[in-house]
């Protein structure tokens, strides 16, 4: 959760860091990684994976996304605050979806 | 006291002839769950002891006139430890035997005898198999094994007998099943616990436990003529389920002869144990449970038949041992050409 | 060190409020309503929720006179549902929900982690504004013609079978809750960042712990519910088909998303009030509190494990066996941490120096009311048990005895301990002495014979019931009578102590917080200086080491 | 050994106070982080919102995949994917903008604004054209549906094997979840340009560049969440299945 041990606590105390200024540079090349990941996402869609469809389109989307959070978004860097902040809410997110899919999962399992 | 009020009087008798305090114990599980309750009542008058007796001890002995200066105390990890240990250990107890209890209430016996329910804004019906129908009532033997397989039409409801210590929702869309087995005759509360709209109160109805004899009497004397499981013919028989589901060897659909609980292929591979719950889903949602070898042809009938008609048929389905009889009304159907008045008769038994 | 209160009044002859504080700083309407200032924000909470509080007190009442007799007599059964409703909407997401966190914690979190203010004043206001929103929507559907969904808007019932105001009454839901995860939203940010240099984070007070599990809690779990009540407005207004089983949806699937929320939310309710107790148990048995680590992290505990035991409220509702067996045990493990609050709130008390001031009485009130309230919940949490206690007065009355008695005698010692220090003056002390014996009292008459007719088998929210459960419920409903007096009394003292009460000077608990070291009331900006704290919470050798002006007052 | 708590601090008042420093925050550099923080917390709530959504569809993703196969295939993946990209390019002008605040260079930060703002209305203006095509072809649950295309494949669709009844009703599920997630995206967007609007104009003014561009940074951060839940949205409702 969003509850550290005592010492990423304290680790989290608001640090005077500089501001870290990202070049045109990188959002270009990050930029262009984000739509060759749409065209690949595209592209994947239409061959045949079986199960590994839904799989490389969350995949590639997962990825793109972490660009997008590390980069655009400057989490790579922001405090580790930020960074325990993101983590948080997508495992509460994790949580909510697999505790339901415990019983969406084992409705099947048998009679009862 | 009388001759002072004798509407306070009144009450008063009234009150007390009338006053409960704890609820019978009229069911096979009903001793299991109140010994859960007295285990349960027992920890929390212990714990409950502990924290008052701690607090007064500690208010007397410890009040500033008594102890002027406080002596500072960082904590303890022996302590710590102590208190979370020994209340975990006793939750951990609760929990096993509250699922040994839940494992026992949810899980129906074999030879238990079904009865079909069906929850509707804001009456309970009964269906017994053999055609007796019931509202807001619902009579059951003792020390027989009674299982519920129930329905909402509507909302969620909750099918509650609290002298059984049984209850269960009941779900629009999904059959949900409770048993027990009574062991007192009586009369007893049936509850809609779970609210239901705006006549949730007066959702509520009598269980009537009777011994088997007087059981068989009253079924014998309440019968409306035909069972859940004529009536399912005739239904099979008016939506034609027979052109295709008839045993033949070219028929489109599969066979329904002693269908019910054997374990079935699907197209998908899987293996599926054919229970209530699955021929009625298979009635709404035929192709979602394909059998292995048939085409997806069936048509739903979601929004066609009423709950109770899918009772009727799910009970006549179980109750098919052989697919003689519908072969016989397919080719007396198939014969008559204006088809439909063959349904309209009293079915021939 | 003789007397018998530690409460040391300047005399009163010479006693006078300070010049200067966060009431008298500006005047007019307008310098309320506009205000940044946390102080003033919290006051502003504290008018509204004390409103909504006896709105729904008064549907309470209404309920448990409904109950007097077995007929519903004195309403028709869907009147009964609307007062109801109205009564759980008003007093889950009305007055529960905000009560400690957004006037006491909104009064005090600054101040004890050394800030001048939170940390998004504007954003604080507005959520006092999406309060005030969602309240005028509740009252609108309320007005309109009531809703009768029962708090919990149960679909299919909520979004096809009933014809009241379901969506007024969600969207003000929605809107509450925006106003709560902002207060959450704010207050993390401001333990973060706002603290004063040398407060680390285990020389927080208890109650800013508290405070910062339940905003936790309100960030991550509120949106779900807001989700879940746009997908049922969608559904009743233009029938998309999400929770509705006739066009394939899931009914369960509601019950899942709303406990998501519903769920954590009694803790978000119950937290803040155990960091009251704490702050009160400290101060008045002058020791730190026992094993502080522990009951910090078992707030924490709490807050995370919240979010894994939602479905113990389905167990019966056609959720996966399986599932309910996780589920159940995962319950189990969260009642942990709350014994470990109770056992170490208890072990404060040993070798202290105790007082028997109001909000300690009210403490112990809690303590006692709470941990049947918590031991209850294990019943049922317990599978086996759930089932037959399930959906009848016996979860009532567990519930009320951790909201109510819980909450709210925690929220009136909070009250009562803080009221001082929000205003300068004091509280009649054998008047609220008596009014804390009379709610007690009040209480246990109203909900301890609701268990007892919960076993019976009485299920909730029903406007009749059968003959034999009437004793019961008359005792219940003459408690409520007494718990009405309860409720009434410190409303009348308090508001009289605006004007006529002692002045209470800058600390008569002596206590430790950083709060009792500054003015009453405070300055707009708290601190005349920041403070540098070099001592941890509830330090009463330090304390004992300060002279009596060296705290901070301003002339 | 001096125990008083309350000692006195130096009082910050040596250094300038710059007139965008709130009064309550000790430094400009405490005011920034604090603000980055909420916005965090709030892009926190943000993904809890959505997951509700993303819980129902994977629910009954797996419960009605024919249909959701059916549901998706109706929908225009050129649309999709130009509306992808669109975004995406929003997401690169909105960093660039970012960027041209932190070098305080005003008139780029005004114009990379405007660009953003453009290809947020693109978006919005390709999903109003998918919208209305939904509602030509009754595919909008609740309000106009039915289940024709799906039943009797049209011309246009003719490789589809028609699905059986019982399943083509269940892409009311499916169109139910396209619009409930694709509108809450859809609301944000809305929202987001709005905000826009009024940056471009302050930015204009010259308000975030100079030294405070906080506000700058965290709608920033807003328009990248949003940004990242199209990312998922868009395999997940245009591209389920393609190759079928």
């Amino acid at each position: 959760m969003s509850e550290p041990t005592q010492n990423e606590v304290l680790d989290t105390e608001p640090t005077h860091h500089s501001e870290h200024i990202v070049s045109p540079k990188v959002y270009g090349v990050i930029f262009g990684a984000l739509l060759l990941g749409t065209a690949i996402t595209v592209i994947a869609s239409y061959l045949e994976l079986g199960i590994f469809n839904p799989i490389v389109a969350l995949a590639i989307a997962c990825i793109k996304a972490v660009l997008v959070i590390l980069f655009f978004m400057h989490v790579k860097y922001s405090s580790r605050l930020t960074k325990l902040t993101v983590a948080a809410g997508f495992f509460t997110f994790i949580v909510l979806i697999t505790m339901s899919m415990t019983d969406y999962i084992s409705r099947a399992w048998g009679l009862w | 006291m009388h001759f002072i009020s004798p509407v306070l009087w009144q009450f008063l008798i009234n009150w007390l002839t009338h006053f409960a305090l704890f609820p019978p114990e009229a069911s096979t599980v009903a001793p299991y769950t109140d010994a859960l309750y007295f285990f349960l009542v027992l920890i929390s008058l212990v714990g409950m002891a502990i924290v008052v007796l701690l607090i007064v001890l500690f208010s007397v002995l410890y009040r500033k006139e008594r102890n002027p200066e406080a002596t500072p105390i960082e904590g303890s990890t022996l302590l710590e430890a102590t208190w979370t240990i020994i209340p975990l250990a006793l939750f951990m107890v609760t929990f096993v035997w509250g699922a040994l209890l839940y494992f026992r209430i949810y899980n129906p016996p074999t030879n238990a005898m079904n009865i079909y329910i069906v929850g509707k804004q804001w009456m309970w019906k009964a269906e017994h198999p053999g055609g007796q129908h019931e509202i807001n009532a619902l009579h059951v033997p003792i020390n027989r094994p009674v299982q519920l397989t129930m329905i909402s039409q509507d909302v969620f409801h909750s099918f509650s007998i609290p002298a059984f210590r049984v209850k269960r929702e009941v779900i629009p869309g999904r059959y949900s099943t409770v048993w027990f087995t009574a062991t007192q005759t009586g009369t007893y509360h049936l509850f809609c616990t779970q609210y239901c709209g705006t006549l949730h109160s007066a959702m509520i109805g009598e269980i009537v436990a009777m011994t088997p004899d007087d059981y068989q009497r009253w079924t014998a004397g309440s019968t409306s003529g035909a069972s859940l499981a004529q009536n399912g013919e005739r239904l099979f028989a008016s939506l034609g389920c027979a052109s295709c589901h008839n045993g033949n060897a070219n028929s489109h659909g599969p066979s329904l002869a002693e269908v019910y609980g054997s374990k079935l292929q699907m197209a998908n591979g899987s293996f599926v144990t054919v229970d209530d719950a699955f021929l009625r889903d298979t009635i709404l949602n035929p192709t979602m449970h394909q059998v292995a070898g048939y085409a997806p042809i069936m048509p739903t009938y979601q929004g066609q038949i009423s709950e109770e008609g899918l009772i009727n048929l799910v009970e006549y389905i179980k109750n098919l041992n052989s697919n003689y009889r519908v072969q016989q009304t397919l080719n007396t159907s198939q014969v008559q050409t204006v088809a439909p008045a063959a349904g309209q008769g009293v079915v021939k038994q | 060190m003789s007397t018998a209160t530690i409460v040391k009044l300047p005399p009163q002859e010479t006693a006078s409020l300070p010049k200067r504080s966060y009431l008298n700083n500006e005047y007019g309407l307008k310098s309320w309503l506009l205000t940044g200032d946390h102080k003033r924000i919290a006051i502003l909470y504290l008018i509204s929720i004390t409103f909504f509080f006896f709105i729904g007190g008064a549907m309470a009442g209404l309920i448990r006179l409904e109950l007097l007799t077995p007929q519903s007599d004195l309403m028709a059964m869907d009147t009964y549902n609307k007062v109801f409703t109205m009564h759980g909407i008003i007093m889950v997401f009305l007055f529960l929900v905000p009560s400690v966190p957004a006037t006491i914690g909104n009064f005090l979190i600054p101040i004890m982690v050394g800030a001048k203010d939170l940390a998004f004043p504007k954003v604080n206001l507005l959520s006092w504004y999406l309060y005030i929103f969602a309240g005028c929507f509740t009252l609108a559907a309320l007005i309109l013609g009531g809703v009768d969904t029962g708090w919990t808007f149960t679909t299919p019932l909520s979004t096809h079978y009933l014809n009241t105001h379901v969506i007024t009454a969600g969207l003000g839901i929605f809107i509450a809750g925006f106003s709560s995860i902002f207060t959450g939203l704010n207050f993390i940010v401001t333990i973060h960042r706002m603290r004063a240099p040398g407060m680390t984070w285990f020389r927080l007070p208890l109650f800013v712990w508290s405070n910062y599990a339940a905003s936790i809690l309100m960030v991550l779990g509120t949106p779900v519910l807001a989700i879940t009540l746009v997908l049922v407005i969608l559904e009743r207004a233009i029938g998309i088909g999400v929770f509705d089983p006739a066009k394939g949806g899931d009914p369960l699937l509601f019950q899942h998303l709303f406990w998501f929320y519903s769920h954590p939310a009694v803790y978000i309710m119950i937290l803040p009030g155990m960091g009251v107790i704490s702050e009160v148990i400290s101060t008045f048995s002058r020791k730190r509190v026992f094993g502080y680590t522990a009951v910090a992290f078992s707030s924490v505990a709490i807050a995370v494990f919240g979010f894994f035991v939602w479905a113990h409220h389905m167990f019966i509702m056609g959720v996966s066996n399986y599932s309910a067996l996780v589920f159940s045990l995962l319950t189990m493990l969260v009642a942990v941490p709350s014994a470990i609050k109770i056992f170490n709130w208890a072990a404060t008390l040993y070798k202290g120096s105790i007082t028997f001031e109001t909000p300690m009485l009210y403490a112990f009130g809690f303590m006692g009311l709470f941990t049947i309230g918590g031991l209850t919940g294990v019943f049922l949490g317990s599978l086996g048990m759930d089932i037959h206690l399930t959906e009848t007065y016996f979860i009532v009355a567990h519930f009320h005895f951790v909201m109510v008695g819980g909450m709210l005698m925690a929220f009136l010692s909070g009250i009562h301990f803080w009221w001082p220090k929000m205003t300068g003056r004091m509280y009649p002390e054998a008047l609220s002495k008596l009014a804390a014996l009379i709610t007690f009292i009040g209480f246990n008459l109203t909900f301890f014979p609701q268990f007892i007719v919960g076993y019976l088998g009485m299920p909730r929210r029903y406007a009749s019931y059968p003959p034999e459960f009437q004793v019961l419920n008359v005792l219940s409903t003459a408690g409520a009578t007494v718990l009405g007096v309860g409720y009434l009394l410190p409303m009348i003292y308090l508001t009289w102590s605006l004007k006529h009460g002692k002045i209470a000077g800058n600390n008569p608990w002596q206590a430790t917080g950083l709060e009792w070291q500054i003015q009453s009331p405070p300055l707009t900006e708290n601190f005349v200086e920041t403070p540098i704290v070099d001592h941890e919470a509830y330090d009463y050798e330090w304390l004992a080491h300060q002279t009596e002006h060296e705290v901070q007052t301003v002339g | 050994m001096d125990s008083q708590a309350i000692a006195t601090q130096p009082e910050h008042g040596h250094e300038e106070h710059p007139p965008y420093l709130r009064h309550h925050f000790a430094t400009v550099e405490q005011q920034r982080e604090t603000a980055s923080f909420g916005m965090w917390l709030f892009l926190l709530t943000e993904i809890m919102f959505f997951g509700g959504l993303f819980t129902a569809y994977l629910i009954y993703r797996n419960w009605y995949y024919p249909a959701f196969v059916a549901g998706s295939h109706q929908l225009s993946i050129f649309l999709g994917t130009l509306n992808t990209a669109v975004l995406i390019c929003s997401s690169f002008t909105m960093a660039m903008g970012v960027h041209a605040a932190e070098m305080k260079w005003r008139k780029p930060l005004v114009g990379w604004l405007l660009a953003t703002i453009f290809l947020g209305c693109v978006f919005l203006g390709v999903k109003a054209v998918e919208y209305h095509e939904k509602w030509e072809k009754h595919h909008v649950p609740g309000l106009n549906f039915s289940t024709q295309d799906f039943t009797h494949p049209s011309a246009q669709y003719k490789e589809e094997p028609p699905l059986p009844p019982d399943m083509a009703a269940k892409t009311q599920v499916y169109f139910s979840l396209y619009f409930a997630m694709t509108g809450m995206h859809a609301l944000h967007m809305i929202i987001g340009v709005s905000i826009l609007l009024v940056l471009v104009v302050r930015a204009w003014a010259g308000a975030y560049t100079a030294g405070h561009m906080t506000t700058i940074e965290n709608f920033g951060l807003y328009w990248h969440f949003v940004d990242i839940v199209w990312i998922f949205l868009f395999p997940l409702l245009y591209l389920i299945s393609r190759h079928q």
